[in-house]
């Protein structure tokens, strides 16, 4: 694993950028513990004070630093997007795996749901729960809600991926070497999907940032929270840009679309490192 | 119109002797894979000095294990050389062409495409577009060079179907509609509608059950007789070479070893590796028992010092490790890599070096 | 128990088939029955072109696959009563197979020897390190290779050859009484091909295994077997000593598939002709 | 053709499939939560002035037979499926005593329109160009285009819109950046109108377009660079095939149908982008009046877009996927 991320960082220069951004915004949301000012309140710092030594990324029309303030929003958005990423693999991996194996009946009962789930729009459903929900809206009830929609997509990839697994002819070598299904599944089949499961991981994360700032924008979330979106949303209630105060829109989108990017490239590197082909020439195969 | 043939095999009777240039000729052709994945750098030898001469009308077989560098030298011949893959040094000389065809502009090699080299691969499978109907196909590939008005074309289209016993209600078929055998039969018609004066087939009937190859071996024959055409025909299988074939060249891990007359390869073959290859067929009504070679073809990314076949030969001497054998004449047309055939095999200079002339015209082997 | 060490009883194996649209049934395997006795280790051929069936049978013979209709009876047991993982594993003690393409039946990110291990322990019972080692080192022996030459390999620095030898060595190491090798040699190269035939030879004799040895190649299937049976779409059309059968095959999809055979003893005899009467064959076969 | 009846019927069943379990969670999500919506609506509406008790309970009633809350859960949960049956979800709370259904058809054309165009344009866009960059990987202008669109792809739809917005509407405002048309100018087939609504239309269009062509360009270099090495483009390639047919009719052509498959799939996400950008760009459309029924505290109208939404996108896709089979000959005559 470490050999393998070596190899990544040193001959992918993809992989390289997307690691030195995201390592850049875990820097940024590791900050928020030494910040001075504790998280989302008000008034400790003078208003509109454009960036400057003393307030790097300036400060708002809530009195607030904006970047130790973006330092929270970073951290409590990366970890709706982990959370939300790591639940809906849990379902993910169930229902992919479960219907690669298994197959027959299972298997088509179970991509009949994933079709259906698949077309689902996210969003009015999102709205329809924040409706009902109103102040009761919690962050982690926002988290369940949107895993259990963002999963079929990968489902429906990890699937394909263990059905052509249970075919491979060393499968087969496996179970008459008297390997249990546990054992073939963890240490046979894990180290194909699981580099699958991280690429998807990091787009999944990606698109439940997404979705959160788009909430919070609109004010469906909980905005007492800081996040990158509620951020915006507080920017757009004080006409921020009408008012000149750019800072406070600019640097939160800027971090956000550098956390998509780098996010975004690390999938793809990894995509393209799990690709049999050149996995087995680095291994020194056959021509 | 090119003079039908007469005979198949090529044994026993004398043939004419050919005229002018030789359909093929090869010289001194190295094709390296250079690559480098990861920060792995690695050169693959995967055509390693190899000279040959394909004459008019003739089916020359080249046989081989995989990985022995047969497929990248069709690649190489064919001028469908894609990186990785790199040709180093040599020449490729057709005898439709005044210069070597690594020469021709990306236009020129196109116009000689199909009309004057044409192939039939190994995909047998997938060589036809699964979207377009096999009408369709002829019209890529063909109609360009015909120069036949639409309705002239499919009437000559047809009438090439009806010769080699095809209906012409194949033209209406999307290639799923055919069966296997039938694809590479479609195949055959299109790789042979323009008349090419050379046709490279590359392992065309591997993928066929045993019934249907044997038709299938019988047409591409039978083609390649009504167009006079010259043919260079690829496959790891010595059975069918000994059915098909007038020529026979073996190679082992980049280099050609052995280089005869069909029946003579398997009459007196003289390399201990084509030898091993004659003895171990197995044949219907013969149960004696067959000996196995030791050891693993080469990795061609690291191969061995001095003649690449020594770490598995049972005739290996001092000097099989030290220098790599140069083909030798040793019988008419029967070329030879291989010190312990004969005292007259020297050793080829392994490093790069002026074009040694292969002999152009050698005369017509006559087999007892 | 009966003598049988294997039995099949008209065994019938139908697919559905149809994509995106719609729904059929046709049948892999049509009704085929066969035994191998006990205590009489053979070489028995399963012959057949593509379609045939052949590897169908052969999954059902392994279990990995449940007949439609019939029954395959192991020392009289049927597999269908197999279940659960102590049955499974005693049955795999006993039956083994040999697959394909060496270069795929070995995990390509995992060592080898940990298949010939895991087979040590969970179906030979070696407990201690030196009991696997010496289990894996004596099957490794008997097919020419050695623990050394293959400990701490990954499938890529082996040859093809060394690869179907170590797989075939994974499967003695239970000393099972029947190997079911399907295709074994049509992925090895030439050169490499006539040690495996041998080796199936030497393990009939000397170890007493009987070996289902599924094919499309006549002349290997000459060449080793005792008897052969011949399979078309998914029937048994002939069956019967190995000599008998392809010196004289009796049904008509047999003598055409001897027929078809090429010999290199034919070189340079033009035997190569074509029957003009293919015509109406060639036509039959355009649309499916 | 008996063989593609089946695959309609088979197809359509997964369509209801869709539609019941989409409007069993909009049920269950409303009705089998501890908020009562009612209580929620009289909090909303008599929070700033006192309220004869009997005019709330009297409101009350209304609200419930208004909302179809009355029996038991099961009663509600027919009456709930009646409504959706014939599209009809009551009058609106917030546009009182318009009916819902007519609220929605009124917003539909607006999101229709919208996503098809920006789907089209951006389905089209990234298709070719995703083509040509796989065909022709030495490119150096598609080399740079796949870049750029790589980096625009993973942003999400609104940070897109709100970014386009700031550009165009603060930093060099040359275009209308709120509105479907201009205030003032009546509709009709006037050009002035069209010209307007054509004006409106280009940067919501330009934000889905910017995110949209990244993710079909992406796939379809990749598919694409997949396709050249298949044996019948090397075949033709040898050949001498034209390089243009080869790229059109072989290369091109197998990488449609699944491109189109893709698109049916991802129906669901490009609607949820479209509808977010129409609240960014205060489009009229499906979005747009969801985020104005939230704030009124509509709930006949939150939960009959929330269903329709589900519906149409489900149509859209089996629409597409009912189309797909005549564009495989391989399926076509299976």
């Amino acid at each position: 694993m470490f050999r393998i991320l070596k190899d990544l960082l040193r001959y992918n220069r993809e992989f390289a950028l997307g690691a030195i951004l995201i390592l850049l915004v875990v820097a940024m949301s590791l900050a928020s513990f030494f910040s001075p000012y504790p998280s989302g309140l008000q008034y400790v710092a003078p208003f509109d004070v454009p960036p400057s030594w003393g307030h790097p990324f300036g400060t708002n029309s809530r009195g607030q630093d904006v970047f130790w303030e973006l330092t929270f929003a970073i951290r409590n958005s990366l970890l709706f997007g982990i959370t939300v990423a790591l639940l809906s693999r849990l379902i993910a991996l169930v229902v992919g795996l479960t219907s690669g194996y298994i197959g027959g009946v299972v298997d088509r009962i179970l991509m009949s749901i994933n079709d259906t789930f698949v077309v689902f729009p996210p969003f009015p459903i999102l709205v329809l729960v924040y409706f009902i929900f109103k102040d009761h809206m919690s962050w982690a009830l926002l988290a369940v809600a949107m895993a259990s929609l963002g999963w079929p997509y990968d489902a429906r990839l990890i699937r394909s991926v263990a059905l052509s697994l249970r075919t491979r002819e060393f499968t087969t070598q496996s179970i008459f070497s008297g390997m249990s299904t546990r054992q073939i599944l963890i240490e046979e089949h894990l180290p194909y999907v699981l580099p699958i499961v991280f690429a998807t991981t990091m787009n999944n994360i990606n698109w439940s940032i997404g979705l959160e700032v788009t909430l919070s924008v609109i004010g469906f979330t909980n905005i007492e929270t800081p996040t990158i979106g509620t951020m915006i949303y507080w920017a757009n209630q004080h006409t921020a840009l009408v008012a000149g105060v750019w800072w406070w829109i600019a640097f939160p989108v800027g971090l956000v679309i550098m956390t998509f990017i780098g996010l975004y490239l690390l999938s793809v590197s990894m995509n393209e490192y799990i690709d049999p082909r050149s996995r087995l020439s680095r291994m020194g195969g056959s021509a | 119109m090119h003079p039908s043939r007469r005979d198949n095999g090529s044994a026993g009777e004398p043939r004419p002797a050919p005229e002018g240039p030789p359909a093929l000729s090869v010289d001194n052709l190295r094709a390296y894979y250079l690559m480098h994945y990861f920060g792995v750098e690695r050169e693959v030898r995967a055509v390693d000095d190899i000279s040959l001469v394909v004459r008019r009308n003739e089916i020359y077989g080249l046989a081989g294990e995989s990985s022995c560098g047969k497929t990248t030298f069709l690649k190489t011949i064919a001028a469908a050389v894609r990186p990785p893959l790199t040709v180093v040094a040599g020449s490729v000389r057709y005898g439709f062409l005044d210069r070597d065809i690594y020469a021709l502009s990306p236009a020129e090699l196109s116009a000689i495409r199909w009309k004057h080299l044409s192939y039939i691969t190994q995909g047998s499978m997938n060589v036809l577009n699964p979207v377009r109907r096999v009408r369709q196909s002829f019209i890529d590939f063909a109609y360009r060079h015909m120069r036949l008005h639409r309705r002239a074309f499919f009437a000559a289209v047809e009438q090439h179907l009806r010769r080699l016993h095809l209906a012409a209600n194949v033209l209406d078929a999307y290639p799923h509609e055919l069966s296997g055998g039938m694809k590479q039969r479609v195949t055959i018609a299109l790789a042979t509608i323009c008349r090419p004066e050379f046709i490279i087939a590359d392992e065309p009937t591997t993928a066929l059950d045993v019934v249907v190859q044997k038709d299938v071996l019988a047409m591409i024959r039978e083609a390649q007789q009504q167009i006079g055409s010259s043919m260079l025909f690829v496959t790891h299988d010595m059975t069918v070479h000994a059915n098909i074939a007038d020529r026979l060249g073996i190679m082992y891990a980049g280099r050609l070893v052995e280089e005869a007359p069909t029946a003579e390869i398997f009459t007196k073959p003289m390399h201990p590796y084509t030898a091993h290859l004659v003895a171990s067929l197995p044949r219907i009504g013969e149960q004696s028992r067959k000996k196995s070679l030791s050891g693993a073809p080469p990795n061609l990314a690291a191969p061995p010092s001095g003649c690449r076949f020594h770490p598995r030969c049972p005739l290996t001497m001092d000097v099989c490790r030290e220098a790599s054998p140069a083909l030798t004449t040793l019988a008419p047309g029967h070329r030879v890599a291989c010190y312990a055939a004969s005292p007259l095999v020297k050793p080829s200079a392994t490093a790069e070096r002026a074009a040694v002339p292969t002999p152009r015209a050698e005369p017509v082997g006559l087999v007892q | 128990m009966s003598g049988d060490l294997l039995e099949a009883g008209h065994v019938t194996k139908s697919f559905a088939i149809g994509g995106l649209f719609g729904r059929g049934h046709f049948n892999a395997v049509d009704d085929v029955s066969f035994t191998v006795q006990a205590g009489r280790p053979e070489i028995l051929a399963i012959i057949g072109e593509s379609g045939s069936g052949k590897t169908t049978l052969a999954r059902m013979i392994l279990n990995t696959l449940a007949p439609t209709s019939g029954a395959i009876r192991f020392r009289g047991e049927e597999l269908l009563e197999v279940r659960g993982r102590k049955r499974r594993l005693d049955f795999m003690r006993q039956v083994q197979p040999i697959l394909q393409n060496p270069y795929e039946a070995f995990n390509p990110l995992r060592r080898v020897d940990r298949y010939l291990y895991a087979s040590a322990v969970r179906l030979a019972g070696a407990q201690s390190q030196k009991a696997r080692d010496e289990a894996v080192d004596a099957a490794l022996q008997k097919v020419g290779l050695s623990l050394a030459e293959v400990k701490g390999r990954f499938p890529h620095e082996l040859s093809g050859g060394q690869l179907q030898r170590t797989a075939i060595a994974r499967a003695l190491i239970s000393s099972p009484a029947l190997i079911v090798a399907d295709e074994p040699v049509s992925m090895v190269d030439a050169s490499l091909r006539m040690s495996i035939v041998n080796l199936f030879q030497r393990l009939r004799d000397e170890l007493q295994v009987s070996i289902l040895y599924i094919t499309h190649d006549l002349a290997t299937a000459y060449y080793i077997s005792d008897r052969v049976i011949i399979m078309q779409k998914g029937k048994v059309v002939e069956t019967g000593p190995a000599r008998e059968v392809l010196i004289h095959p009796q049904h008509p999809y047999s003598i055409l598939l001897k027929e078809s055979v090429l010999s290199p003893d034919d070189v340079g005899r033009g035997r190569l002709t074509l029957e003009h009467d293919g015509e109406a064959m060639r036509l039959e076969r355009i649309v499916r | 053709m008996a063989a593609y009846t089946l695959y309609v019927l088979r197809r359509f069943g997964q369509f209801v499939l869709v539609v019941f379990v989409g409007i069993n969670i909009a049920f269950f999500v409303t009705h089998a939560t501890p908020i009562d919506p009612i209580t929620a609506a009289i909090a909303a509406t008599t929070r700033f002035s006192q309220s004869d008790p009997q005019a709330v309970q009297m409101t009350r009633e209304a609200l419930r037979e208004l909302y179809g809350l009355q029996g038991s859960l099961w009663q509600q949960y027919v009456a709930f499926w009646m409504r959706v049956a014939v599209a009809d979800f009551g009058p609106s709370l917030s546009a009182f005593p318009t009916p819902v259904s007519t609220l929605i058809w009124r917003a539909l054309p607006w999101t229709f329109g919208l996503l098809s165009i920006a789907t089209l344009i951006s389905w089209g866009l990234g298709n070719l160009l995703g083509g040509l960059a796989g065909y022709y990987r030495r490119n150096v202008a598609l080399k740079l285009f796949g870049v750029v669109a790589s980096g625009l792809q993973p942003i999400p739809n609104y940070v897109m819109a709100f970014v386009v917005l700031v550009l165009f509407g603060y930093v060099w405002p040359i275009l209308p950046i709120t509105g479907s048309s201009q205030i003032n100018l009546p509709q009709g087939w006037t050009l002035a109108y069209f010209e307007s609504v054509f004006q409106h239309a280009l940067l919501p269009v330009l934000s889905l377009v910017l995110v949209g062509t990244g993710a079909w360009f992406i796939g379809m270099r990749a598919l694409v660079s997949n396709i050249v090495t298949e044996d019948y483009v090397t075949y033709a390639e040898l050949g001498g095939v034209d390089r243009r047919r080869i790229l059109i009719s072989y290369v091109m052509r197998n990488a449609l149908m699944p491109q189109v498959t893709g698109l049916a799939l991802s129906l669901g996400l490009i609607f949820n982008g479209a509808v977010i950008t129409e609240v960014v760009f205060g489009y009229p459309g499906l979005g747009n009046l969801l985020i104005r029924a939230v704030y009124a505290g509509d709930y006949s109208l939150v939960i009959g877009i929330a269903s329709m939404s589900i519906i149409a996108v489900a149509f859209a896709a089996l629409v597409i996927d009912l189309v797909l089979p005549l564009l495989d000959p391989r399926v076509r005559t299976a």
